[in-house]
């Protein structure tokens, strides 16, 4: 794939530099080594906060979603790799405003250790902090092995509804409380039909037949359940669904959003093709769709391919994903 | 008796050897890997070199900012696994500024548990963990420099032969389940030549 | 390019579908054979309609920008071909509020043909209309002939400029004026890096090496100025820089919004790299950035590359270009 | 006389042809357009052969509804020309239930003007309008259907002939430039083939 870059060991820092130019309103750079982007007014006394972090590639995951009723803080890594235990301790520091911060992010093996590190560290400066870990990839584990899934699409939710409760001004318990239903909540699976190129590699990340896909391949190319031809939207939508529903039922009643997310290359058009058909199947379920999304919301930069995700909403949830936010990838 | 000098002579000779296995380690992490492995124990090498002129007498308060050398270079697993061991070796000898060398065993071990819990892996599952369970078993009741490096050397060479045939069961290596078997584990590697300095 | 679809013919009906199910508030699909998207509340009494219209395979362009302080309806064509000159008199139908309708579109042949004849269709029902053709690719024609440009990102100006104007209830002259200079102020220029698949051909539009690009290119395929090495990112951007400056100087004091638009496969994170050079190189020069652009705003289905627009501003444009607007893809 | 009578019967024949035509057209057209040319045609005149048993005995009014079964089917360049030059017979007709068969000539060159202006198209730019204009040309003063139809199809062939080795000045075959020389335009064959079907 052709990207358009400067130097390789430049690419996250050029990126920081132009998203911060862009909008400052929303991002300011923080931390030793700028490795940390945070909302210009935090710490808002009071106020929990709320970090995430991860590999860089994926806006606008991570990132993205820091503003009023979403993130506080997001700690940078390289393309594909975990931002390190210092930038994380760093944004834990700027998202504390005294309230305690929530670590949401999602469940893979390098982050985890990091933040769990970078946790014990602000320990000792008496920030009191929880975790919350999304694993909504249904492909990556079996039900019985859930806290094993990998954590994809389903953070946009997670941010949102988390970013709600602390918004409200409910405690540290409160909102990781929310966070965790809205993980438990959530759901995803992926197809992937070509790779990405991470620049310092220079390669791509895996190689795919002309006319194949693979059902359940992760964002950073980890491999999925199923390798075939190259089928038509509404089959590989659902077979999506059907995974999907396998592991969550919804029944008649049931209310839901739904994200069709791409990977990078794949257009809103054909997001939106997949979209009409999960609408029409839950529909005939008599399942509700509310405030469904549709786009680009957490890629693996110029993949080709998509992702569908569900989240189940009860009472409080609907409220949460409700409620006012602003950042530039997402207003409500 | 392990002291701020005789870390300060062992950083010296990491710091040498990681000029020429860098390279061999960057490309053993590129086969199933990211590829880094190489590039981050140069910067944490480096890095500790650069603060070793400032490294405390006392040995705990040493140990911990060679583990925060780590932190400060690196977001790649064996970085902040090294760093997580180094803690745990830096509380069990805080205070002191001087420990036997007959402990050194023990705080393999020390540094072992909370990489495990750390990783949330296990022994067999062909990580760096086997190689320094290695080392912790044959150090045990040793007290001479030479004696332990010799040993843990010795060890860890049987431990990676032991392992080669087996799958990775953590790490990104573990996704290429077939493609592994028969292949090495970098971070035990880098192990064994990080032990083999100090010889 | 691998594409998620079912049958090529139905590409663009089961796109109208997906988008009308997931944004109900915003679009309904009207016209003989639906092929028309317009506002739920079109006509709005007395505020005077604007309509667009192309072929598809360009989202958010056209459809997108439909909503409140925007466009009222949208003619659409099968993917990168015209719309016929039914559903473009239909889509004037529906915007028609009583005040006029101008027509707001991009300078390519078949749509002028079209939107002309409906024009004359729709004057034997007495609805007064005005026609403001969006120009702004100056890899497509040199200054002496600015009026043969292809309309490309641009676009997304005049639709916010002109929504806006037509939001304040100002006349059909007065829409049609602050449309006309939006039009006359924005300039743009793309990169090609590799083409796109139109489903009904079934094969890429155009050819071009593994390492090269095309700078100029027009999103259908159109030839560009110069085709070339792929370069850095500073020396793309650089040179796209160069060719708008050279058309329409700036100078310090003055002020430009700027769209950092990708053609679909390439990353967010390579248009902020890009962004970061515009805004270095604008703000040594003195000009003031605007309330910028980054992202997909008009794209051509999965094709990678990016274009570059500037649209300067005086004291009407800013103001009209801050003011409120509400689609799903544009929110200010 | 040019009658309602005559444009069924020429709606039938345009029809029939298409049926083979068609595939020819779209494959002309996908060299260097986007190959719909006859997908174009064959849609319309369906239309057209549907809407034929409404056909009103007003010569305008019925031209006027053959180029409305144009604009209802297609988006595409050829079928809105078409149109338009319908239209503009139709606003030279109307009114009148036969039509002489000398204004032919005029009708065309009503028809020509028209599409010139909506395609902001000269003669000799390799579009259907120069296949227009030598019909136009060749059937002046002729006032039986055979011969009319025989020297707009000569004439015709004429054109292609002689604008082959130009370049492309209209539509999407004009970006190919080099390309284009030595190729027959889509839309005067289409117009040859229409003129063929009627002798
Ligand atoms: N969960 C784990 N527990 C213990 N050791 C691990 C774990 N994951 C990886 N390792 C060790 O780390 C090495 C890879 O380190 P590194 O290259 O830094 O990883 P990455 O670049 O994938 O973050 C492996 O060879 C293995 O020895
Ligand atoms: N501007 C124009 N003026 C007159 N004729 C044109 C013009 N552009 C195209 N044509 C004619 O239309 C034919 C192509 O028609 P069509 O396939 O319908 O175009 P498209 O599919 O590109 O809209 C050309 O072969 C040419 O004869
Ligand atoms: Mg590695
Ligand atoms: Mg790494
Ligand atoms: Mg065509
Ligand atoms: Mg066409």
């Amino acid at each position: 794939m052709k990207k358009i870059f400067n130097r390789p060991e430049n690419y996250v820092v050029e990126m920081l530099e132009g998203l911060c130019a862009a909008h400052p309103r929303y991002f300011k750079r923080s931390g030793a080594e700028g490795r940390v982007l945070a909302r210009p007014e935090a710490p808002i006394a009071g106020k929990v906060g709320i970090v995430t972090g991860g590999g860089s590639g994926h806006l606008p995951v991570f990132t993205g979603y820091l503003g009023p009723g979403l993130l506080d803080a997001c700690a940078i890594g390289e393309v594909f790799a975990s931002p390190g235990v210092e930038p994380m301790a760093d944004a834990i520091r700027a998202a504390n405003g005294g309230a305690g911060v929530l670590r949401l992010y999602g469940n893979y093996g390098g982050d985890r250790m990091n933040f769990d590190m970078a946790g014990e560290m602000v320990e000792f400066e008496d920030i009191r902090t929880t975790t919350v870990l999304v694993t909504d990839d249904v492909a990556s584990a079996g039900p019985e092995e859930r806290h094993k899934r990998r954590g994809v699409a389903g953070m946009v939710y997670c941010f949102k509804i988390a970013g709600a409760k602390a918004a409200a001004r409910a405690s540290l318990d409160e909102v990781t409380a929310a966070a965790q239903k809205a993980a438990d909540n959530c759901r995803s699976v992926g197809v992937a039909l070509t790779p990405c190129t991470v620049p310092a590699a220079g390669r791509p990340t895996f190689t795919i037949g002309e006319s194949e896909m693979e059902i359940g391949m992760g964002i950073h190319g980890e491999p999925g359940v199923r390798r075939g031809k190259l089928r038509t939207a509404d089959e590989i939508t659902g077979e999506m669904l059907e995974m999907l529903l396998a592991d969550m039922p919804l029944s008649a009643g049931d209310r839901v959003s739904v994200l069709v997310n791409s990977l990078g290359a794949t257009p809103l058009e054909e997001l939106y093709i997949s979209y009409r058909y999960v609408a029409r199947e839950l529909a005939a379920k008599g399942v509700a769709i509310v405030a469904p999304l549709v786009g680009r919301y957490a890629t693996s930069m110029e993949m080709a391919g998509m992702s569908l995700t569900f989240c189940k909403l009860d009472g409080e949830l609907d409220a949460l994903l409700a409620a006012p936010c602003d950042c530039p990838f997402l207003k409500i | 008796m392990l002291t701020a000098d005789s870390l300060r002579w062992a950083i010296g000779r990491v710091h040498g050897t990681m000029g020429t296995a860098a390279g061999e380690l960057n490309e053993l992490d590129g086969a199933l890997g990211d590829g880094d492995l190489g590039v981050t124990l140069s910067r944490a090498t480096q890095r500790l070199q650069e603060d070793a002129p400032n490294l405390p007498a006392d040995v705990g308060t040493a140990l911990f900012q060679c583990a925060q050398a780590f932190t400060r270079v690196t977001g790649s697993t064996y970085g902040t696994l090294l760093a997580t061991g180094l803690m745990a070796a830096a509380k069990a000898t805080r205070g002191r500024t001087e420990v036997p060398w007959t402990e050194v065993s023990a705080l393999l071990g020390a540094a072992l548990e909370a990489m495990s819990g750390r990783g949330k892996s296990a022994l067999g599952d062909k990580t760096v963990l086997d190689a320094l369970d290695a080392a912790r078993r044959a150090t045990e009741g040793l007290g001479e420099p030479a004696a332990l490096v010799a040993a843990a050397s010795h060890a860890v060479d049987a431990a990676i032969a032991e392992l080669r045939g087996r799958p990775f069961r953590q790490g990104r290596a573990r996704i290429f389940r077939e493609k592994g078997l028969g292949r090495d584990d970098p971070g035990m590697v880098a192990f064994k030549r990080i032990i083999d300095s100090l010889a």
